[in-house]
């Protein structure tokens, strides 16, 4: 298609549809990009035609946004396409960035996921046996679907990324601002996170802060929160230390710890380990005991440390057999 | 021949390390299945690197301070002693075995007692085996 | 980004590395790492020849880093780097891999050793790769001296550096100075008075102009580092009222002596339930008193002397008291010339004579006809009550070894030979100049033999019996090396510290305070201002405690960081 | 031997999806398949979680209607508090989700359905998608369009502090209430809204009523379903979107069951077939009886119109109105016309307005009592809302410790997956006759049958990620003799 305007592409892979919800939370901006470029695909609001993409020559999309995260074959397979054809892949939003909370999935197997599924559960037809396959034979032919991978990966896992926009989903007008940044060709090194801070989350959050010393952790529900005090100072447990701003911090502003959307900072390579060293280290306690009760205030600690960023850790996955 | 775990020990540079030294000045043998990574003191001890060491193929992570109050810092191993217990329960919720990750205080005298310490885990871990980690991964890797 | 050019240098210690590890095989399997351009096995690296070849190299292969694989680091650190330094190559460019003590002493598998060292090298290689050249600091030193501890050791150091000239605060728990010498008669082996000894040196500490002595008083705190230490310390008047005072010293030295063994410990010994058993500090008193006699004032007929009191033994201390034994037979020639006509019998284990002079007096006790009775290490004499048939008070049964006997032995006093044992408070004052203890509780000096005088606290330095038993003559010279160190220190003016603190990132800090409340050494500020917190360099010791806790890595430990300890992990594990 | 057509991916909906439509000799429709290929195992990962933050994860099974879950998870989880929440808490989650509802509903009538009506079916895809559209009625009227949308988006996030990704919930209530100033920015926008709703309902009589062929695909088109329906109900069986009773009526309106949510697995089980990952809902005590309609069919459908057909009237006068209109001009209540969802969906969103302003002017809205502490744990919750999608379903159960032990969920779409078999196997068969070869035309009237159902399989799929592709192959025994490709 000869045109001088912006070629972008928009897929999701393993996705809730949350990251495209966020563009389209840009609202009018979504006007002047349509006037800037040709949406070439869109899954969720344009009929692309995928045999377009394929026709297409190596590189001739401009930009290619690909949020969620890669779970099956036809995600990588998609991935790879996007890559290929487009100058610039951007990994869009946290499953795309960190693995997300569909990453979470690393905390079980497959099998387990498949049996609670269709196997156990308390809605199932009585004595159902039967599991979805691959490929199930009906009027002579073969009806296929895809196998999905034992688990989650992160986009950069499959492909090289240009960029990261950060965010479950990223803050719209951090999306219209990378967006402006692509149209106006006025993009930071390759390999950068892109539309977030360099700085931690508390940077932004309002609450005041002072020294830290927990004697007790507690659970968002078992005590009132004082609306103006660090979450951590009052034993609530909260990522925003280990996490990148450029959310607004919506969630501490709303009485809600953060749970880590926005991925680690530069330099920190296990974000559920740095929040692991932050919070304990300022633990109220030089007594074995006392410290073993205080941090069974902080169950699932993995759920809660790896919420977005398990397939990113450097475990990347439980390792139980 | 039998599995040798491969074990990697982060010791403060003024208790633990002196004590593995002092070890050697002894000439107390052990078990060579240990590589020391000195730090100045155990608080440096960032559980990242305990997490890499696992990733990168450790079979098990040994992890040495000075004896609590002993610190010559005077308070940096109260600091491992707060991140130890949590990061090892969060191993387990990530399917590494307890007796993979393992903290002692030793003392700059304890040159015995580090000996000791390095035999005793390294037995364990040969009859735990090796660890699932470097496994697990390159399955994945060969079938996603 | 190409890996640096790297030398890799393994020591093969004579034999004591090369005995085990194979390190022509190690140096062949380095140069297969990362950046090593050059690799070498010698006999003793720490050598000049050695110390030289190291720096030829950095010359004809344009070295950018240096490993050398050899002893501790904590042994031979600051002379590699000094090789790397006179070759024009920044100190911090080096790194050791300890593959003597960690390695060739420990294991005998050499197959095991030799794999063990290569990793150990490759980890090494790999970390110095990410290695930065640091500056050291050159900070002020304070010419003056606290010395803590009046006895021998502390008088004669601060005496040494007064005499130079140099300020000195000298801090004595107990009222009066002079310490355990104080509370002797004669010394051995030259019968010369310690009251004379001590009486000049007492009086010119009082009297000298740059000694503040400072008599019921005690260390409370000490913060800061070598050349620039604030000592707080409480003064004890007469009437309970106490007095603080806060000093600037540059340097310390540890002076606080050693303690007698408590003798009622050796039950089988009957201190205490038998009232003519006495310590040799009761029979020193008896002797400045100048009256050798029982509790029931008689003059004693026999008189006996009982080696090794809680020293060298299983039960109580392993280790040799060493001033025991010539104080015994001080003992014997004093007995004997005041009571010619006594027996004095001198039940040992072992008679070490090893000092100056010690072995003639040895020799002169013998003829001074005392009666020698060995008995073996771990058994013991065992002391009773006389019967009122026997001419004497009490009965020693020994089982002696040299005739295989059991030999009933007389006694009207019993002189115990209690040994020296580690002061109640010696932890305390671990804790307060932090230095350590070893595992019999005497204090530890920075290395055995190079370097007995100075702590693992720069700038901190320990002399006499605190860091292990030791007579006169050694905690006199102990004392005045210290002292010589400190004056050499002062004489320079300035001294140059290590470049290892901690440093925040202001672009990256969040001002979450994580790392506020982390440092011992209230090294971190938080600007409220900023909303910044930031290291006080010269505050900060490098524990690396904020660098692990701040949750955006924006503190860095200057020769630890993040990068070159994870390069390590991953070269130890191939 | 039969030939092959599959439409792979279906484009315009949230999620993926996979139709396969086997033509017989002749080239006439056989049989036709619609398959889910994807499970992300959500309700096996949210076990091992604190219960708590369930309504913190389950958001992320879809993003285009997270608050559903989110509301349906929070009831959930505090049933597994023992039920009790602030009163003030309730009001303000459901005023909550009334923005919700009406941002949703705006996206999918005018982004997704529109196009179909307002560019019609046979336009060319290029420009087939709500970029057409705008450009069609005009810049200012696509200008109000997506101002409102963002204004429900906004009065969720001026109430629960985000709009997509809600995390507001937690037991007993909501972390944070509703200040008076952030009251008095809602209220302008709320009256905006209503008027908008009234605007819609005269742009959908402009331009689809008075279309003839656009009612007659309605009225006529082979877009019809003898199955039954299901919905929320409040007392005065008026359609209640937070809260109330399930209630099932047939196609004739007769009253099947009326239930609460704890008793959710007696009315409804789950039928698995082997070629989709998407399992099949069926009114339990009729058994499963396969993909069959009638009044006796055991399949339902849980959607707009579903909604309106089970509710006797609406709770609000405006809706009241659109409802009667709508029910006069097709010939009835309860209908079985599905591209009435259109509308009913407009019907809605006036019912939400509606509702928003009354609770705009609640004296106790903005108060402080939006928490209660909870005593104790007892270990199970259910929570059934009205998702735009149909009835969605949350069943949890948790340890002492307040830890998830398991979780089962019924979402809205997959309560319609049965009938979406069926309805476009019925399309497919209308429109491909034998020697007539299919074309993009009517492949995309295809995907209207199910579009009508917003199908959500972002949501269907929670069981399992990622997404699937819209494929048409025409097979001759083994040659391909067709192919076509929608999207990716």
């Amino acid at each position: 298609m000869a045109s001088d305007k912006l070629q972008i592409a928009l897929y999701w892979g393993s996705a809730c549809g949350g990251c495209d919800v966020a563009v389209l939370d840009t609202d009018a901006f979504i006007l002047d990009v349509a006037a800037a470029a040709d949406i070439r695909l869109w899954p969720i609001a344009v009929d692309g035609k995928y045999a377009d993409i394929e026709a297409m020559e190596d590189g001739e999309l401009d930009l290619a946004i690909y949020n969620g995260a890669v779970r099956n074959s036809e995600n990588e397979r998609i991935a790879k396409l996007l890559r290929a054809k487009s100058k610039l892949l951007v990994a869009f939003g946290s499953c795309a960035h960190l693995g997300g909370i569909p990453g979470l999935a690393n905390l079980t197997s497959r099998d387990e996921i498949l049996s609670t599924a269709y196997l156990h559960n308390p809605s199932l037809e009585k004595g159902s046996k039967t599991l979805p396959l691959p490929e199930s034979g009906v009027n002579g032919t073969t009806l296929t679907i895809p196998s999905f991978y034992k688990r989650v990966y992160k986009l950069d896992d499959v492909v090289p990324v240009d960029y990261y926009v950060p965010g479950c989903p990223p803050a719209f007008d951090q999306v219209q601002a990378v967006l402006e940044a692509v149209v106006g060709g006025d993009l930071p090194a390759v390999g950068s996170v892109v539309g977030a801070s360099d700085r931690a989350l508390c940077d932004d959050c309002a609450r005041v802060k002072s020294e830290k010393r927990i004697k007790h952790f507690y659970r968002p529900w078992q005590i009132m929160i004082d609306p103006d005090a660090c979450l951590l100072e009052q034993g609530i447990l909260c990522a925003g230390p280990v996490t990148r701003s450029g959310c607004g911090s919506r969630c501490p502003s709303s009485g809600i710890p953060c749970r880590g959307c926005y991925g680690p900072l530069d330099g920190v390579v296990d974000q559920g380990a740095k929040l692991l060293s932050a919070v304990t280290s300022v633990i109220d306690s030089t007594d074995p005991e006392e410290i073993d009760r205080i941090i069974d205030g902080l169950p699932d600690f993995a759920g809660f440390a790896y919420r977005f960023s398990m397939p990113s850790s450097l475990l990347q996955r439980s390792v139980g057999q | 021949m039998s599995f040798e775990p491969k074990i990697v020990g982060f010791l403060c540079n003024w208790c633990s390390y002196t004590g593995a030294d002092l070890a050697g000045t002894s000439r107390i043998h052990y078990a060579p299945n240990v590589r020391v990574i000195r730090v100045m003191c155990s608080a440096r001890i960032d559980p990242t690197f305990v997490i890499k060491a696992l990733a990168d193929g450790a079979d098990g992570v040994l992890v040495c301070g000075c004896h609590p109050g002993d610190c010559h810092y005077s308070e940096g191993n109260y600091k491992t002693m707060r991140r130890m217990p949590l990061l090892k329960r969060m191993l387990a919720d990530l399917g590494i075995e307890d007796e993979r990750v393992r903290l002692e205080w030793v003392s700059a005298s304890e040159g015995k007692r580090f000996a000791d310490i390095v035999d005793d885990m390294t037995e364990r871990l040969r009859e735990l085996g090796p660890s699932p980690v470097k496994m697990v991964l390159a399955g994945d890797a060969g079938e996603r | 980004m190409p890996e640096p050019r790297t030398g890799v240098f393994i020591c093969n210690c004579g034999t004591n590395i090369a005995k085990v590890v194979d390190c022509d095989a190690v140096a062949e399997a380095a140069m297969a790492m990362p950046g090593v351009v050059a690799a070498r096995s010698y006999k003793y690296m720490c050598s000049n020849p050695g110390q030289e070849m190291i720096a030829q190299d950095i010359a004809d292969h344009g070295l950018e880093r240096v490993v050398v694989a050899a002893c501790s680091p904590r042994m031979h650190e600051p002379t590699f780097r000094r090789a790397a330094e006179t070759a024009g190559l920044n100190p911090y460019l080096v790194e050791m891999a300890n593959i003597r003590e960690q390695c060739s002493w420990v294991h005998d598998d050499s197959t095991a050793a030799t794999e063990k060292a290569e990793d150990m090298v490759r980890a090494a290689v790999m970390r110095v790769a990410r290695h930065e050249p640091l500056e050291r600091l050159s900070v002020d030193m304070c010419p003056n001296t606290l010395v803590i501890g009046g006895g021998i050791a502390g008088l004669t150091a601060a005496l040494e550096l007064a005499d130079a000239g140099k300020l000195v605060y000298l801090v004595e728990r107990q009222p009066g100075l002079g310490g355990n010498v104080a509370r002797v008669d004669l010394t051995a082996p030259y019968l010369d008075s310690a009251r004379d000894m001590l009486t000049d040196r007492l009086t010119r500490v009082v009297e000298h102009r740059d000694i503040d002595v400072m008599v019921s008083s005690e260390l409370t705190r000490l913060d800061g580092f070598v050349g620039n230490f604030k000592a707080a310390i409480t003064v004890h008047h007469d009437g309970g009222s106490d007095e603080e005072r806060q000093v600037d010293v540059g340097s310390v030295i540890v002076c606080t002596g050693y303690r007698e063994f408590d003798a009622s410990r050796a039950t089988h010994l009957g201190y205490g339930k038998l009232p003519n058993v006495i310590t040799s500090f009761e029979f020193e008193r008896m002797l400045r008193l100048g009256r050798i006699e029982t509790k029931e004032g008689r003059l004693p007929q026999y008189v006996s002397v009982i080696h090794c009191v809680g020293s060298r033994s299983e039960e109580f201390h392993g280790y040799c008291s060493r001033v025991c034994c010539m104080t015994a037979l001080k003992y014997a020639h004093e007995v004997k010339s005041a009571l010619p006509g006594s027996y004095v019998s001198d039940v040992y284990v072992d008679m070490h004579a090893f000092g100056k002079g010690c072995e003639d007096f040895y020799r002169r006790s013998a003829e001074v006809k005392t009666l020698f009775l060995m008995y073996g290490k771990g058994e013991h004499p065992v002391v009773r009550k006389a019967d009122p048939s026997d001419d004497c008070g009490m009965l020693i049964t020994v089982d002696e070894l040299l005739s295989g006997e059991t030999i009933e032995l007389p006694a009207d006093l019993i002189i115990l030979m209690v040994g020296m044992e580690p002061r109640e408070d010696a932890e305390a004052v671990t804790r307060l100049v932090n230095i350590s203890q070893d595992k019999d509780g005497w204090f530890i000096e920075s290395h055995p033999k190079l370097d007995p005088v100075a702590t693992t606290t720069d700038g901190v330095y320990i002399a006499g019996a605190c860091q292990s038993p030791k007579d006169i003559p050694d905690s006199v010279a102990q004392a005045r090396a210290a002292a010589g160190r400190i004056l050499g220190k002062i004489s320079k003016g300035k001294l140059e510290i290590d470049a290892m603190f901690a440093e925040v990132d202001e672009d990256r800090c969040s001002g979450c305070r994580m790392c506020n409340e982390i440092c011992p050494y209230t090294a971190i500020e938080f600007d409220a201002e900023t909303r910044r917190s930031q290291v006080i360099s010269a505050l900060c010791k490098a524990c690396g405690a904020c660098v692990a806790t701040c949750p955006s890595a924006a503190i860095k430990a200057k020769h630890f960081t993040d990068e070159q300890i994870f390069a390590e992990i991953a070269g130890v594990l191939g | 031997m039969s030939r092959k057509i599959s439409i792979d991916p279906i484009t315009r909906l949230e999620g993926h999806g996979k139709i396969e439509i086997f033509l017989d000799d002749d080239g006439a429709v056989e049989d036709c398949y619609f398959q889910i290929p994807e499970l992300r195992g959500f309700e096996r990962f949210v076990v091992g979680r604190p219960i708590e933050e369930l309504p913190r994860l389950v958001t992320r099974i879809c993003g285009v209607c997270p608050a559903s879950h989110h509301m349906a998870s929070a009831k959930a989880v505090d049933g597994c508090f023992g039920g009790e929440v602030a009163p003030l808490a309730v009001k303000l989650r459901r005023m909550y989700y009334n923005a919700h509802y009406i941002h949703s509903h705006i996206a999918h009538f005018y982004a997704l359905a529109a196009p179909d009506f307002v560019l019609g079916p046979d336009a060319d895809p290029a420009i087939r998608n709500v970029l057409g559209v705008v450009a069609k009625v005009g810049l200012e009227i696509g200008g109000a369009v997506i101002g409102s949308r963002s204004k429900a988006q906004e009065i969720q996030r001026i109430i629960g502090g985000r709009s997509t990704q809600d995390i507001w919930c937690i037991p007993g209530g909501v972390a944070k209430g509703l200040k008076p100033e952030e009251l008095e920015q809602i209220r302008p926008m709320v009256a905006d809204l209503l008027e908008f709703t009234q605007f819609s309902l005269q742009l959908f009589r402009d331009v689809v009523l008075a279309n003839p062929t656009y009612l007659d695909i309605i009225v006529n088109g082979p877009y019809t379903l003898d199955v039954q329906n299901m919905g929320l109900v409040d007392e005065n069986n008026a359609p209640d979107f937070y809260d109330g009773q399930v209630r099932v009526v047939d196609f004739e309106g007769k009253e099947l069951y009326r239930y609460d949510a704890k008793d959710y697995a007696d009315y409804v089980a789950e039928h698995v077939e082997p070629w989709t990952y998407l399992k099949f809902p069926y009114l339990k005590q009729r058994g499963w009886k396969g993909f069959k309609e009638g009044i006796d069919s055991s399949l339902y459908c849980a959607t707009p119109l579903a909604r309106l057909n089970v509710a006797e009237r609406m709770a609000t006068p405006k809706a009241q109105e659109a409802y009667e209109e709508m029910f006069a001009t097709i010939g009835g209540h309860p209908s079985r016309l599905l591209l009435a969802q259109h509308w009913a969906r407009l019907v809605e969103m006036v019912q939400n307005a509606e509702t928003l302003q009354l609770y705009c002017d609640d004296p106790e809205i903005t108060g402080d009592a939006y928490r209660v502490i909870p005593q104790h744990v007892t270990g199970e919750g259910f929570g059934i809302v009205e998702a735009m999608r149909g009835t969605l379903t949350h069943h949890y159960t948790c340890d002492a410790n307040a830890i998830c032990t398991s979780a089962n969920l019924i979402v809205g779409t997959t309560n319609n997956n049965a009938p979406i078999q069926m309805v476009t196997k019925k399309v497919a068969q209308t429109l491909i006759q034998p020697g007539r070869e299919p074309d993009q035309g009517i492949l995309n009237m295809i995907e209207m049958a199910f579009r009508a159902f917003d199908p959500c399989y972002s949501c269907a799929t929670h069981s399992m990620p990622g997404q699937m592709p819209l494929r048409v192959r025409v097979h001759r025994g083994d040659e391909v003799t067709h192919e076509f490709r929608r999207g990716c």
